[in-house]
């Protein structure tokens, strides 16, 4: 990774902390309502390994958790948030809301919201490259604890029978909501469980996107290669609660604390400080921009941005005048 | 009597109905040591031990049929499903085995168990956990449903749930956990078939369930207010089987009737108690009875386009005006 | 025109749309090698090899999710679920996903998945293989249902289902697979949408889909040969959304309407029948609207017990005649 | 195993062969109906378990495979194939039918149709008897085929986590109806697959009782001293198609042909005849006596019994009178 793109990548990091940061603040302000789960502390996962893939191009899929990855695969954080606001400019017009972000465009295909969901989906989009002999893969993010839902079984079982190209990332914060892995799940370190399907596997420090991006390269060159699907686990932690309506309590303090200390920003700082690619100085310039431009253009936009009107209440249900409903040629 | 929040009418159910019988036990996401989305099983873990009080992997299907498992050595499973859109995933296990294991092996085995699981539509959730699935539960031979309208009905139809041989699926409503109302002090079991009158009146009967009761109600005051309309309100808070008799008892002597559900229509309560009065009261009829349902479609994330789909009181009321041709 | 049997009417339309587009591809358990359990399928694995005819593992719903995230790509699915009895497995991503993600993209993303499924009481499968499931399907937004009760629109059914941008449900009977019928030579695609009129009549209408068409069919002949009456035959092959037109078209015309359905009547087609008549022409009755449901029960292995609880075509004469104060 | 025991077993089986093949003929003389899925070729399976097992004391479990399972557990032959003649003298008296083989008075749970719906009903019946504080363990039978369900995973997970006395048992017969192990499963050593679970486990030759017995004893005794789930995979093949309406067509004839010569019955026959156990009269005595019975007591009675009364339709849908739906109290 060459410095302008480390340095990028730190931004690009820090606005994701500085854009969740401020939907918590939009939340508390009743500007953003339903469920809201935010991802400051894990975004070395997605920057990572979304850096490592070809965003735009590679299919994305992922939970509920899902700005960050929108916004680096490349939609407009403006549209993101005006989704949050419920607005007409939102990315899905405000239909969708924060557990339902999509940028199809962007081959972002979704945010879900059901917990295993994205496993069969992801291993279909992949079926689709196949068929349509892309050179694309699919990178579906899910939790730890979606790893005991029944479709994770069903998907990577056929996942590898019919060698589709689909890399499964898990970003292992140790909890499903307020239950601690180990009380879940019988093998906590979850790149051991998928021998079971003969898929290879890797662990990596969730919060060093550096490591994450070197482990996330070789995976993408395992599926984009034609060698079938692969399972990458990032140990991470959420700084948050689950959601915004949780208060963390199930957590132990120390652990934490602990964590707390491997801030995956943070820590990315402070390297290119030491390697004085940059100063304390351009960091500080880097946040004042960010807010600004969050609060300026990203905010001012969403909270401009006009409700959705009543007539697309029906536009979506069903296609619109699709010509075979009346038996019709196209 | 003494009032207190639907979720804590639950909360007493599950410690009376665990500290009288040491194996009822409870399970689902998070209800332990995180004591409950909606609090529900709060203070359980604590007092029961993670052996009674299971926090469950997220395994909708397979926590279900352990549920049921169970069941079929008389120890009774509390199942929470954390929101009733979660459900989808566990049908195979309620409906294949919880509703026809009793038939099946010739009255040799039941599946006592209760399944709790939160629905409709609350604030901003979205298409995927807003689901209304009141219906879906209904259509099958072999399994109760059952759902309160207040912390008096939760306490109850809980108790008698947990103590009935039968399965029983419990559909509560998200928006209802901190409502307030009476519930009797001493220990009461609430039956889980018929229908209550929640308010009488002459003219027209308004069929609720759940918190479309309280859309009735509120219609019910205006009606009476404003118009002079006498609106009787039935709560059906037996959704399977429902109350044929309290019905037709009802519409007989209202010779009107407006079904409310916070569903889509198809295939829905308000068909059902419809083709209940045609079957049972049709020459009864002053006009013909009415659904007030929601908009055919997902729920929209949008707050005003949200509210707007799911039927509210002044849609009640103004059905109720059109039956009168006001 | 030329005959051929419902099995064959599928496979044609398999055949000819997987020849039409490269990107249709069908999957299900042991569609491929094995043929079909119906035959459906039969020899399109040979033509078309493994990738576009796969033999599934034993998950419905992880390969049922997979047919929708291919289906993201506008490649196109058509999913075999081998018994609609397997389907409660599937539920989570049909509905969940399929019949809400274009809704909840703001309009991004379909799902053009077709769900092919076989279910209905068939010859003493016993309880858990004798589902008649139509009406969980029917009452979620976002999904269209449709039923074929003959070849051809078995044929024109699928054909449009496969071209069509929604996600659709096709539930077909096991009984029917070998039932002969008219197919036209040229290609042909069936409306998703609409009712047919099976045979027209003056007297009172029945409403029939699937096989209980054939029963309404069956009943008409005897109520005009033995007692005079003109039954007109409506065949509700869309169940998803239904032909509130077509319905009150006839039952102005007839004034009188039984529904016949193999499931158990609550919440099912009957009642939604009668609720849109209700809603639509309530004053045109003459008499109440009946439904003619199966018994609320499990199906029992037993072939007497069986057929005793499954509707049947004098069923259907009897309940005309009862309309008719004979 | 002592020698009265091994020609129990053996007369056990042959039983179990010759009951099935006359279900078969049942069939096609259209007296049994519906689905029908018969057991020769794996008969050592359920024998060598159950045989380990304590039956009646422990609760067994499997599929739609289970007259066998059924009749090893206690269940009387004469009420089985009443079931299967869809009599009122039948085990579920004629509700049921072959998927659906209750005798819960033997502890034998059922057989069920949906595959892989037995993985949790065992490891909640395992729950019960936890609860209950009992000695008993759960047996769970299933087919290999039965594990890509997300239910396996699911159910295995929690086994563990929660130390459960349950022993699953998957019968490989390499087939899943028409579809062999291969084309449906990425890793076809079942053993394996539960090492996600950190589930002990073991693979045996499935048609050699002895084998399997033993490998049930250790299994057993790992389950019943608390040490929580196992997980035996026995080898296998069926001898006929998977139910009625199979043709088999799918199979190789070698590999049909191979497995012909691994009958479970006839190699532990001759071992008894060859370790003197027996004789081939022995033997043959012991056929002629269980074709008479077979014929003389189970299918007369099935014959002769009753239909079922159309009163029962109602008596089992939901339970009768209990007193808590009206509120009342017991
Ligand atoms: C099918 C389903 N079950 C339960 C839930 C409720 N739920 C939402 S998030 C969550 C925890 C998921 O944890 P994990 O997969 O580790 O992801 P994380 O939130 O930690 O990123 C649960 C139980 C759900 N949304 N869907
Ligand atoms: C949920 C479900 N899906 C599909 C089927 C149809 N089906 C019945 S048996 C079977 C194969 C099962 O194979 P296996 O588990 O290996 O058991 P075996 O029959 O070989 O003993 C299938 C696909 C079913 N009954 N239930
Ligand atoms: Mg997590
Ligand atoms: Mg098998």
């Amino acid at each position: 990774m060459n410095s302008d793109v480390k340095k990028r990548l730190l931004r690009e990091m820090l606005f994701a902390r500085r854009f969740e940061e401020r939907c918590y603040e939009a939340y508390v302000e009743r500007k953003i309502g339903g469920f809201l789960h935010l991802y400051p502390g894990e975004e070395a996962c997605a920057h990572g390994v979304l850096e490592a893939a070809n965003c735009g191009h590679d299919y994305v899929i992922t939970s509920y958790r899902d700005h960050v990855h929108a916004i680096k695969c490349g939609v407009d954080p403006k549209a993101v948030m005006a989704e949050l606001f419920a607005k007409e400019a939102g990315c899905c017009k405000g239909l969708g809301g924060s557990m339902h972000i999509f940028g199809v465009e962007h081959r972002f295909m979704g945010g879900y919201a059901l917990v295993g969901g994205p496993f069969p989906l992801a291993a279909g989009i992949a079926k689709g490259i196949q068929m349509k002999k892309g050179n694309e893969i699919c990178i579906c993010f899910l939790g730890d604890a979606a790893n005991n839902q029944g479709t994770f079984h069903e998907s990577l079982n056929m996942a590898k029978l019919w060698n589709l190209p689909v890399l499964y990332v898990c970003e292992n914060n140790l909890y499903g909501i307020g239950t601690r892995i180990d009380r879940s799940t019988a093998v906590v370190d979850q790149y051991k469980r998928v021998s079971s399907y003969n898929i290879p596997s890797n662990q990596v420090n969730g919060q060093d996107v550096e490591l994450v991006y070197e482990a996330a390269t070789q995976a993408i060159e395992h599926v984009r290669s034609g060698k079938g699907p692969y399972f990458l686990e990032l140990m991470t932690y959420r700084f948050r609660g689950h959601s915004m309506s949780d208060s963390n309590a199930y957590r132990p303090k120390n652990e934490e604390r602990v964590w707390g200390k491997r801030d995956p920003v943070i820590m990315f700082r402070d390297r290119l400080i030491e390697t004085g690619e940059i100063t304390q100085e351009d960091f500080k310039n880097m946040d004042n921009e960010i807010l600004e431009e969050i609060e300026q253009e990203i905010i001012r936009f969403a909270d401009e941005s006009q409700e959705p009107s009543m007539e697309l209440l029906d536009k979506y249900v069903l296609v619109e005048n699709d010509p075979y409903v009346t038996g019709g040629s196209r | 009597m003494s009032k207190m929040m639907f979720w804590e009418a639950i909360q007493r159910a599950y410690d009376e109905e665990m500290t009288n019988d040491s194996l009822v036990f409870c399970m689902g996401e998070d209800i332990g040591v995180a004591g409950g989305t909606y609090k529900a099983t709060k203070g359980l873990y604590e007092k029961f031990g993670s052996e009674r009080v299971m926090d469950t992997p997220i395994s909708e299907n397979g926590f279900t049929g352990l549920g049921i498992g169970a069941s079929f050595l008389n120890v009774r499973p509390i199942i929470e499903i954390m929101s009733v859109n979660f459900s989808w995933l566990a049908m195979d296990q309620m409906f294949n085995t919880a509703a026809k294991v009793h038939f099946m092996s010739g009255g040799q085995l039941k599946a006592p168990i209760v399944v709790r699981s939160p629905g409709g539509t609350a604030h901003q959730l979205g298409a995927q956990h807003s689901a209304r699935m009141e219906k879906v539960f209904m259509g099958i031979a072999g399994l109760r449903v059952v759902t309160p309208s207040n912390p008096r009905q939760a306490y109850g139809l809980l108790k008698s749930a947990v103590r009935c041989d039968d399965p029983v699926f419990i559909y509560e409503h998200e928006l209802m956990y901190n409502m307030q109302g009476e519930v009797p002090d001493t220990e009461y079991f609430h039956p889980l078939i018929g229908s209550e009158i929640a308010r009488p009146g002459g003219d027209i009967t308004l069929f609720g369930y759940n918190i479309s009761v309280h859309w009735c109600l509120q219609a019910a005051e205006t009606l009476s207010k404003q118009h002079g309309i006498e609106a009787e309100v039935i709560d059906l808070y037996a959704l399977s089987p429902l109350d044929r008799e309290g019905i037709v008892q009802s519409v007989s002597k209202t010779h009107r009737a407006v079904i409310v559900e916070e569903a889509e229509p198809a295939v829905g309560v308000g068909a059902e108690v419809m083709a209940i009065i045609n079957e049972e009261c049709f020459y009864e009829l002053d006009a013909p009875p009415v659904r007030v349902s929601a908009a055919n479609v997902p729920i929209p994330y949008n707050h005003t386009l949200e509210k707007s789909v799911i039927p509210n009181a002044q849609d009640v009321t103004a059905a109720v005006l059109k039956v009168f041709g006001q």
